[in-house]
């Protein structure tokens, strides 16, 4: 590892705020769409299995 | 074909000239927004003057943009635009009619009002000559471009604002070279390079624009 | 395409239409030949109006295909807005909407707009107009293009009894004359013969249009 | 432009067909979301706290490995937007709408991410969350383009429609972005004298740019998977009444 301790890593010389937040803006953004994504097929899925059960 | 243009150009401007709402409207906003400015920010000639190219490039902007929502909107709505398809010439060739006319109406009263406009903001008058250059060049690229966003709008209910959100971004290189051409002139700097620039984006906006309106219109 | 006879001016085959994954209709044949007079008939949603657009070229064609067997046949399309500006007159409404394909001197768009009943209205202006007489400015059309096949959406809308009786007269004449008409109503025609193609038959069971792919 | 203007091979037209879409994108989008998450996780470890830190910037260097992959992604998903419209209109293949619809969200988002982190690298950098930088500027603008085409996709109900709308749209804005991206360069160098750009290095040692190629890779095949899930989601919603769909195991439950 390039820092001595997580601590230092946590800080990053002062510039911990600023990656770290850029990181986790990173991840969440990201993930919501994967989540919203998969949230939006469930949907579709759970429609298209009602009109199947509909049609038999 | 240029019969067929003719025809629809003729029709357009005898309609603006049986209601000249059409055509006053969008001047008067322009001046209006214009004499906003220095209400806004100082009535000084000095920041005027510097300000000026930018302020009125935008201005025309907008009221471009204003008077283009209903380039296609009105044929659309009472079935003209139908029978515009119909007829047996290629879709651009109609965007292209429409827009001729819509500049004839919008750009070129905008460029012959611009010195007043100039004159309000204190803009050098070494410089006018050049910003009525470049608003020849750059607002029929302006109606151009924008005919893409009218006719992609012109089926939808509140398309305005929808047309402003999908146009502006592309006026980017023309505001930028139209006023830079302005601020150019005022400080005695040659200009050639800008005009170039600006017609060259007109030509592209020929090439590209009346195709993918006449796509749009036929959706 | 041997089965065509040789005066058919268009061929609709098996022609299908998909509304937001809805089918509206599908598996439509019929060939329109010189001296028809198509009614086309179907509830309401049946898709007359979408059909009549397809044909004239307003939409384009998802499934199946619409031929000119012979030269190309004029059109003209009549839809349910009319195309007038409301700010022009009669008569220069006339003169662009004739305009855009061939050209019609004052005399000859004075002459329509008489046949149409509307003598002495060509200079008003559209908006003072009532809706029968737009309808009738719309209807004077027809005789100035020269088109061998009018395509009409509900033309009767808005005539009152004796305009109805007088547009069934033109569309008699023109058919004997060698044209074809397609036109969509809810009342039926008084005058024979009519070929009646009836969409409600062409609505499928299942909601999907047969295209799997593409 | 109507059928049969471009003979294409077998695959392709394929390809188009929303069944053979379905099955064969249900086939990769476990393998795109193990890799995602390998790539991204991977990367972003190693620019964390493993690359060393930067001798001019220090540490604010590692928002690199973010900010670059995010920069490249929300033009190169514009373009591919623009090109799964254009095979829309030329071959009239719905899957491909839908695909070219799929990039929208997924693609804002990128530059969103872009934008917010090329501005928070900006303060220990510049002192200053936004600065009138090219990059920035030009990003912003393309922040722009995407809310057009998302507001057009909105506002037009009728899918198919809204669909060769939005490749329209796609594809105008594609052919802007050069010319958009060089007057804004244009007009940067013209404004301000010489600012500092954030990420144009002379030669990066190898530890410094092998997390970002890592991050770059991931980040496209997080793109690619959401593309999947999304397009997949369209093909349920539009094909609902078609046989295949129904007789699926993913929709009777076998």
């Amino acid at each position: 590892m390039y820092f001595e301790s997580l601590d230092t890593l946590w800080h990053m010389a002062g510039h911990g705020s600023y990656v770290w937040s850029c990181y986790a803006l990173f991840v969440v953004l990201l993930s919501i769409n994967v989540w919203h994504a998969k949230g939006q097929k469930t949907k579709a899925l759970r429609q298209a299995k009602a009109v199947a059960r509909r049609n038999s | 074909m240029i019969n067929f243009m003719l025809v629809i150009i003729r029709r357009d401007l005898l309609l603006v000239a049986r209601r000249p709402a059409e055509l006053i409207n969008p001047l008067v906003f322009f001046v209006l927004v214009v004499a906003l400015f220095p209400l806004g920010v100082s009535p000084e000639a000095s920041v005027l003057s510097q300000a000026a190219a930018g302020v009125i490039w935008v201005s025309a902007m907008l009221a471009t943009l204003l008077s283009l929502e209903l380039l296609f909107k009105l044929d659309y709505d009472d079935g003209s635009l139908e029978q515009l398809l119909l007829a047996p010439y290629p879709a651009w060739s109609l965007v292209l009619a429409k827009v001729i006319a819509h500049w004839l109406v919008s750009g070129l009263p905008l460029i012959l009002l611009s010195p007043l406009i100039a004159n309000l903001l204190f803009l050098p008058t070494q410089a006018i000559p050049t910003l009525m250059l470049s608003l020849l060049l750059g607002t029929p690229t302006l109606s151009l471009f924008g005919a893409i966003g009218a006719a992609l709008v012109t089926g939808v209910r509140g398309g305005g604002i929808l047309l402003t959100l999908l146009i502006l971004p592309l006026y980017v290189p023309v505001i930028i070279f139209g006023a830079a051409a302005v601020v150019a002139a005022s400080q005695g700097m040659a200009v050639d390079g800008y005009m170039a620039l600006l017609a060259a984006m007109l030509v592209f906006a020929l090439m590209i624009t009346p195709w993918a309106a006449g796509a749009a219109l036929k959706l | 395409m041997s089965s065509i006879p040789t005066s058919s001016l268009l061929c609709v085959n098996d022609l299908a239409c998909e509304r937001d994954s809805r089918c509206l209709f599908s598996g439509v044949n019929f060939s329109i030949a010189a001296g028809d007079l198509w009614h086309l008939k179907g509830h309401n949603g049946s898709g007359k109006t979408t059909l009549l657009r397809l044909v004239a070229g307003l939409h384009p064609i998802d499934v199946g295909t619409i031929s000119h067997p012979s030269t190309h046949a004029k059109i003209i399309y009549l839809g349910h807005k009319l195309g007038l500006k409301e700010q022009l007159s009669a008569d220069e409404n006339l003169a662009w909407l004739v305009g855009l394909e061939s050209s019609s001197t004052q005399q000859e768009r004075y002459a329509a707009l008489e046949k149409v009943g509307l003598k002495g209205y060509e200079e008003n202006t559209i908006a003072t107009l009532s809706a029968g007489q737009r309808r009738r400015v719309a209807l004077a059309r027809l005789h100035l293009c020269k088109a061998d096949i009018w395509l009409l959406d509900e033309p009767f809308t808005a005539l009152d009894q004796q305009g109805v009786e007088d547009e069934e007269s033109w569309l008699r004449q023109h058919t004997l004359s060698g044209g074809a008409v397609l036109m969509t109503s809810h009342q039926n025609l008084s005058i024979q013969p009519v070929k009646v193609l009836d969409l409600s038959h062409y609505t499928p069971a299942k909601t999907s249009c047969s295209s799997s792919a593409l | 432009m109507t059928q049969s203007s471009w003979r294409m091979p077998r695959w392709f037209h394929q390809m188009g067909s929303p069944k053979w879409f379905y099955d064969f994108s249900g086939k990769m989008q476990p393998w795109f979301a193990v890799l995602a998450l390998l790539l991204l996780s991977w990367g972003m470890a190693w620019g964390l706290a493993f690359a060393p830190a930067d001798y001019q910037q220090g540490n604010s260097f590692r928002i690199m490995y973010v900010h670059v992959p995010a920069a490249i992604l929300s033009q190169s998903i514009f373009i591919g937007m623009a090109v799964a419209g254009a095979i829309g209109i030329v071959w009239k293949m719905k899957v491909a709408f839908m695909v070219a619809r799929s990039c929208i969200s997924i693609g804002a988002s990128f530059t969103l991410i872009a934008l917010l982190t090329g501005a928070i690298w900006g303060k220990p950098t510049w002192g200053a969350y936004w600065v009138w930088d090219a990059r920035l500027t030009s990003t912003l603008v393309l922040l722009f383009l995407y809310a057009g085409v998302m507001a057009l996709n909105q506002a037009i109900t009728e899918r198919q429609i809204a669909g060769k709308a939005t490749a329209i749209l796609a594809i105008v804005g594609t052919i802007n972005i050069p010319i958009i991206k060089y007057s804004v360069e244009w007009w940067n160098t013209l404004h301000q004298a010489s600012s500092f750009s954030l990420t144009q290095k002379p030669s990066m040692p190898a530890e410094m740019y092998m997390p970002l190629l890592l991050t770059v890779l991931g980040s496209y095949c997080l793109f690619v998977l959401v593309v999947l899930i999304r397009t997949r989601t369209q093909i349920i919603e539009t094909q609902s009444h078609a046989s295949w769909l129904m007789q699926h195991k993913d929709v009777s439950g076998a």
